[in-house]
């Protein structure tokens, strides 16, 4: 454990980011585990879904380490495009799942949802 | 003669509910006919459904208290052939008047009757939504009778059958207001007063 | 009959007769007022025609002092700033207070104006007079509608959901504020001249949506939701022909950014307006749609749902919901003017006007469209907004879309002057949208000869019998 | 909204049905009307009309006055077309009482009727317009002519709303010198303004789209449902009391009654319109045909008709205005009902009103074009 | 990224999205979980602004503040009759231990790990003044492949979504 920085040397670095994101994962999770409501597990996984790019954009600003394996700086942010894409999908197809599983059972809690059939 | 340009004569039609419908017609008058109460819907349909009389539209359907009975009177009219009939009915029981519904003849007559039944109390048998339509639910007298005797009138010593305080102002039940649960406690004893003096004071 | 003159019956006739138009109350107004006004227009002019000869004489190009363009100013006193060798926060947030500054007074000033300017425009499209008490011609009556507003009792629902209540008429207020950023207002001048600036446009007018739904939703009242729902339905599917119209935009230009999609109409001397009008017309509908004005204000259509999402406003929060309709409108007046009017720039004229007054000038055609519409037509219905949307404006922008993608390769490989490949894009874009629109709106079966039947004249009266006579012959 | 609790389940709604309370105070009620609604998303599942706000017990009051004190109520009812109430009540208490009426008053009659009328038809399309969402445009257009008309009364009568100028035997004054320039004028220039009328909203596919195909009224149900008037017409029924039952000198005039296609809240509006140009036939043949003689007969102050009964009506701007006036050989009335056509023409509300989206049942209250005080009386 | 501009905004950013996606997890109602999530949105935007990576930052805003959220209410408007209660939780022992295990794993490795990351003048060098062409570049040349995967995958969400909520009709209900 390295000592904790003074506040005149302080300095942003990929460490930070990572702290950040890896306690809004946390949060996510908990959220998704935790809820009752498919809203509320949807609205967790988006937050995980964050986090996971904030991780990604970071490595691309911060990581040397790439450079040397070929890659182009911006590969990270190409993945984060796929990223916002597949929760936009996965958003619409999920919320449509609520409705569906709604109207057919006037409910969302998913402890009350425990058929795998209508 | 009738009175309306284009009036029937009652006799005629008299003539023709009573070799259609036999013991319907209980008076012939020249402008109007007088039916059976209890059968009035079926001279409807019988004027309504005759090619000869075609009273496609009911114009108008009111009532007047008579003190001894009620008359119900509907003004029919045709439009293809023009002319108009009137037909009333005399409802025999003052207390509790009570006629069958022309709605399902008329579908004009689902306010038409609901007027009726508000202000002058005469309940229609079948009407699909029969309530009080002007005045609310509750209101404790029909005031187009003629023993609704309005404020103008109201004298110490008149029995009053009618209306004379509002239900706001019932000394006996000073809770009921127009909803229920609207009760306005603190003027609870004013109101009471001020309902004994309006008493005396009229 | 009589030769005696018709005599007024009313006051209120009187009123109308003895009614003058703005230009006869100028006319009577003293002569010290009109000496004043004539000074004030003599001296800009002339200060401009001194400036745009210095100017041309090439003295006073670039420097601070410079007013056809503020952004000079702000640059020269940053520069000086440096130079004096202040830390270097305080010119990063001296020139940022600056810019928030100016677009908060054109912002407010424009509120001030421009509700002034719809209520009298729409009085005279109304026969009407409109405000004519609170100062001449009634032109401080937008501050006694603020001043009436604030002191306004603010009445809150008791079954409103308190904590989400206060907040909307703040949200939605922080994009209509926003939006401003990206605009350029002269060739150096803008705010945040962002290189995804359309796309940046675009995902701050989403944000208004949120508010809007939460405004409706806390105050738990029928109407305010059904009017956040139908404003939510509404703004999300046009958005769509909004993002569409931009694409084509941005394909031609080239650029996502304002101040080049602006330069390049100065270039080539071609507003996109001719290149594009199909994108036009679907930016300005959609944006009538987004804005919530006539005929798309369904969202608060005072006949059906009293005032929509916020019925249940009162004071200077409900103020705060029409000032923010008020900033929207003039906020997509600056953008219709920057994607498709040639923003600040005037054919080289920007040389010799400040660029800011050209764009305002636009603007407030733009906005003179928009009370225009309000006062002359009937509104949508939701079904039918959305139908247009989804069936009629989007396969068609679409269809745009590809069509401008083939014009700017063309555009980009073939070496002759600009003139001649604008103007067959032009002629072409033009020709195929009106073949295009008519062809569509027959496929989706639109016959208005059809609609306007009207009532056929009888001479004599009848019954059922008649009626199915009429209606069979 | 916090979503109320409810017992068993109905797996086939959707969307929780909710009430919606339209009114008493809103702008498209046109006064206080209301109506509570049960919707279901944007479309109405059901309707309950809650009248009375403006009940006056008028029928009760009248049989307490004489017959001349009862004419003013009349205004009170329908007070966008008080001439057209004053005309049917006096023509009952002439039928009653055996009066009659120089040739110079009948035309004055039908010359403020039909200025009635048209003032009557410019405010009903104008809020069917301005409930259709134009901002009150087109509403004010036709108020520009409203206002006219009214002053016009205002010149006869003193009155612009509440005229209280048909009297039993007459009218109440004649008209002064400088009406009839006016009306001249006035006369003239409303084919133009109709004309523009027609040009701005009769063609315009917004108001077309609004209007057409809605609220739909078969002339079956339109002649069952006890509708008169430019919602009887519009469906397609050639039915006016001007023609059917000529009362006044209408035999002596030369005038079409415009009739709907397919009985939708276009042409409901529509035939409104073109009744507008009729009547300005009408007051153009009134005007050049007119008599000079006396404007009334002189009744006894109280009057008393012989014991009788008798149902009057006039074809008012809303259709069959009726009076039915029994009498007992009192100075006042026995029986005094007033058959209001605002109230009559609402029976179809919620047939119509039911499965409609919210914007149309507006739309399609507008058409039927109530008067409250005529509803409540 | 020494400058005191950024640090403050990476403090007040990641404090505003931190607290907000707390706030997602502890608020009672929710509709106001959906506020403290939008924010937190804005909040993530933020930070990605401080990576200089405008393009994403201004998608971020347009797709999960814009959208996703909209698209979240209407969720939750069209589930009427369901709870609105989002305090409602189920194994939140379990879940906070998972979750503390899981950011202190996170943590340990972000903090112990050395990431060779650039630094200084380095890092301040390789800023990116626009990204929207770099990306444009990659999407339709290196990554064309996962491109037009992503946007079959987008088609078939749009098209499971409608299938999925259309209300079929049943046999003996006519329209």
């Amino acid at each position: 454990m390295p000592p904790i920085p003074a506040i005149q040397d302080l300095s942003i670095t990929l460490a930070h980011y990572l702290g950040l994101a890896g306690t809004i994962f946390a949060i996510g999770t908990v959220i998704a585990l935790s809820k009752r409501n498919a809203v509320a597990v949807l609205m967790g996984i988006e937050l995980m879904l964050n986090a996971v790019n904030l991780t990604v954009l970071a490595f691309s600003r911060f990581g040397a380490g790439f450079d040397r394996t070929g890659s182009a700086p911006l590969d990270g942010h190409v993945f984060v495009v796929f990223v916002l894409t597949v929760a936009a999908a996965e958003a619409a197809v999920a919320l449509a799942m609520a409705v569906l599983v709604y109207r057919r059972r006037e409910t969302i809690d998913l402890d009350r949802v425990n058929l795998m059939r209508w | 003669m009738p009175a309306g340009p284009n009036q029937l004569l009652g006799h005629r039609v008299a003539d023709a509910i009573e070799a259609a419908l036999r013991g319907a017609v209980t008076g012939r008058h020249v402008e109007w006919v007088e039916v059976r109460s209890d059968r009035v819907r079926d001279v409807l349909h019988f004027l309504h459904d005759s090619e000869a009389f075609d009273a496609a539209q009911l114009s108008n359907l009111t009532s007047v208290d008579r003190h001894t009975h009620f008359e119900v009177v509907y003004h029919l009219q045709s439009l293809d052939l023009n002319h108009q009939i009137v037909v009333k009915a005399i409802v025999e029981d003052h207390e509790n008047p009570l006629l069958p519904s022309a709605y399902p003849v008329y579908k004009g007559a689902l306010l038409q009757e609901r007027e009726v039944y508000d202000l002058m109390g005469i309940r229609f048998e079948g009407h699909p939504d029969l309530r009080r339509l002007f005045l609310w639910e509750g209101y404790p007298a029909y005031p187009l009778r003629k023993d609704f005797l309005s404020l103008g009138q109201i004298t110490g010593k008149d029995v009053n059958p009618g209306l004379v305080r509002f239900p706001f102002e019932d000394t006996e039940d000073p809770d009921r207001m127009l909803n229920a649960g609207n009760i306005v406690t603190g003027e609870r004893e004013a109101a009471a007063g001020n309902a004994g003096q309006a008493q005396a004071g009229h | 009959m009589s030769e005696q003159p018709m005599r007024p019956a009313t006051p209120m006739l009187q009123q109308i007769a003895e009614h003058h138009s703005l230009l006869q109350r100028f006319m009577g107004v003293s002569k010290e007022w009109k000496g004043f006004v004539f000074l004030l227009l003599a001296g800009f002019g002339l200060a401009n025609l001194a400036i745009a000869y210095v100017v041309v004489d090439g003295r006073l190009d670039g420097h601070w002092y410079d007013i056809r363009d503020l952004g000079n100013a702000v640059a020269g006193l940053r520069g000086w700033m440096q130079d004096e060798g202040f830390h270097p926060a305080v010119p990063y947030v001296t020139t940022a207070l600056l810019g928030a500054l100016g677009i908060l007074s054109v912002v407010g000033g424009w509120l001030l104006i421009g509700s002034w300017v719809e209520r009298r425009v729409l009085a005279k499209f109304q026969i009407r007079q409109g405000p004519n008490r609170t100062g001449p011609f009634g032109l401080l009556q937008p501050i006694a509608d603020a001043v009436k507003l604030m002191q306004k009792e603010v009445v809150i629902p008791r079954a409103a959901d308190h904590f989400l209540y206060y907040a909307p008429p703040v949200i939605i207020f922080i994009p209509a504020l926003l939006g401003w950023g990206p605009v350029p207002w002269a060739e150096r001048m803008s705010f945040l001249d962002l290189n995804v600036g359309v796309l940046y446009t675009i995902a701050i007018s989403s944000l208004g949506v949120l508010g809007v739904f939460l405004a409706g939703w806390s105050s738990n009242n029928h109407y305010s939701l059904l009017g956040a729902m139908r404003t939510v339905a509404m703004m999300v599917s046009y958005e769509i022909p909004i993002s569409i119209a931009l694409l084509a935009v941005v394909l031609l230009t080239g650029s996502m950014q304002l101040s080049t999609i602006v330069a390049w109409q100065a270039n080539y001397n071609a507003w996109l307006i001719l290149l594009l009008p199909f994108a036009a017309f679907t930016f300005l509908f959609a944006s009538t749609a987004e804005i919530n004005r006539t005929p798309n204000d369904i969202g608060e259509a005072e006949s059906e749902i009293v005032a929509g999402f916020y019925t249940e406003y009162s004071g200077m929060k409900a103020g705060l919901f029409m000032g923010v309709e008020l900033g929207n409108a003039i906020l997509v007046g600056a953008m219709m003017s920057t994607f498709f009017l040639g923003g600040y720039t005037l054919f080289g004229l920007e040389t010799w006007i400040p660029g800011y007054l050209i764009l305002t000038t636009k603007i407030g055609l733009v906005y003179f469209l928009f009370v225009w519409l309000r006062g002359t037509l009937p509104r949508f219905r939701l079904d039918q907004l959305m139908g247009y949307a989804w069936k009629f404006l989007i396969p068609l922008s679409i269809a745009q879309v590809m069509l401008v993608a083939i014009e700017a390769s063309i555009f980009a490989r073939w070496d002759v002057p600009a003139i001649f490949p604008l103007v067959a894009f032009a002629l072409v874009n033009l020709g195929l949208t009106v073949e295009m629109v008519r062809r569509w709106a027959r496929a989706l079966g639109y016959a208005p000869e059809i609609m306007a039947q009207q009532p056929v004249m009888a001479t004599t009266i009848g019954g059922l019998k008649a009626a199915q006579k009429m209606r069979g012959g | 909204m916090p979503a109320r609790r409810r017992q068993g389940t109905n797996v086939n709604s959707t969307v929780e049905p909710y009430v919606l309370n339209i009114g008493p105070q809103h702008p498209s009620t046109h006064g206080v009307f209301r109506v509570r609604v049960v919707m279901d998303g944007e479309v109405i599942r059901d309707l309950d009309m809650i009248v009375g706000y403006l009940h006056r017990s008028m029928e009760k009051l009248a049989e307490e006055r004489t017959y001349t004190q009862n004419i003013p109520f009349t205004d009170r009812a329908d007070y966008l077309a008080a001439m057209s109430g004053n005309l049917g009540l006096a023509l009952g208490i002439e039928r009653l009482a055996g009066v009659e009426v120089p040739e110079r008053a009948s035309y004055l009659r039908v010359i403020f009727a039909e200025l009635q009328r048209i003032a009557s038809h410019a405010m009903a399309n104008g809020t069917l317009v301005s409930d259709a969402g134009a901002w009150q445009t087109p509403l004010l257009y036709m108020f520009r002519e409203r206002e006219k008309i009214l002053d016009l009364f205002e010149m006869t009568c003193g009155a612009r709303l509440t005229t209280n100028y048909m009297r039993a035997g007459g009218v109440s004054f004649e008209p002064p010198p400088e009406f009839w320039p006016a009306l001249k004028e006035l006369v003239a220039e409303l084919p133009g303004r109709i004309d523009e009328y027609m040009e701005l909203l009769a063609d315009n596919e917004i108001f077309l789209g609004r209007t057409r195909g809605i609220g739909v009224i078969t002339p079956e149900d339109a002649i069952n449902g006890s509708l008169v008037g430019p919602a009887l017409r519009g469906s397609g029924v050639p039915w006016d009391l001007r023609k059917a039952e000529p009362y006044c000198v209408y035999d002596r005039f030369d005038f079409d009654v415009p009739v709907g296609i397919r009985g939708d809240v276009y042409d409901r509006f529509m035939c409104r319109m073109m009744e507008t140009r009729e009547s300005v036939r009408i007051l153009q043949q009134a005007i050049a045909q007119i008599p000079a003689g006396p404007h009334k007969n002189d009744i006894p102050l109280a009057l008393r008709p012989p014991v009788g009964e008798v149902y009057s009506r006039v074809e008012g701007p809303r259709g069959e205005v009726g009076f039915y006036l029994v009498s007992d050989g009192g100075p006042a009335p026995y029986r005094f009902h007033l058959r209001a056509p605002s109230l009559i023409n609402l029976s179809l509300l919620r047939e119509l009103a039911r499965g409609a989206s919210l914007p149309d049942a507006v739309v399609t209250l507008g058409s039927i074009d109530i008067v409250v005080g005529e509803i409540d009386r | 990224m020494e400058s005191p501009g950024i640090i403050l905004a990476f403090f007040a950013l990641s404090g505003l999205t931190a607290t907000s996606a707390l706030l997602v997890l502890v608020a009672r109602n929710l509709m106001h979980a959906l506020v403290f999530l939008v924010v937190s949105f804005l909040g993530m935007a933020g930070l990605f602004l401080t990576l200089s990576a405008d393009f994403i930052a201004v998608a971020q805003i347009l797709i999960y503040a814009g959208s996703i959220s909209v698209l979240m209410v209407f969720a939750v408007m069209l589930t009427p009759l369901a709870s609105r209660n989002n305090g409602s939780t189920l194994y939140v022992i379990p879940a906070l231990l998972a979750a503390g295990g899981l950011s202190n794993i996170i943590g340990f490795i972000a903090i112990d790990t050395d990431w060779d990351e650039r630094k200084g003048e380095v890092l301040a060098q390789s800023d990116f003044t626009t990204t929207v062409a770099g990306i444009g570049d990659l999407l339709l040349g290196k990554y064309i492949l996962a491109f037009e995967v992503a946007s079959v995958l987008l088609l078939f969400a749009l098209l499971g979504a409608i299938v999925l909520v259309q209300e079929r009709r049943r046999a003996g209900e006519e329209a």
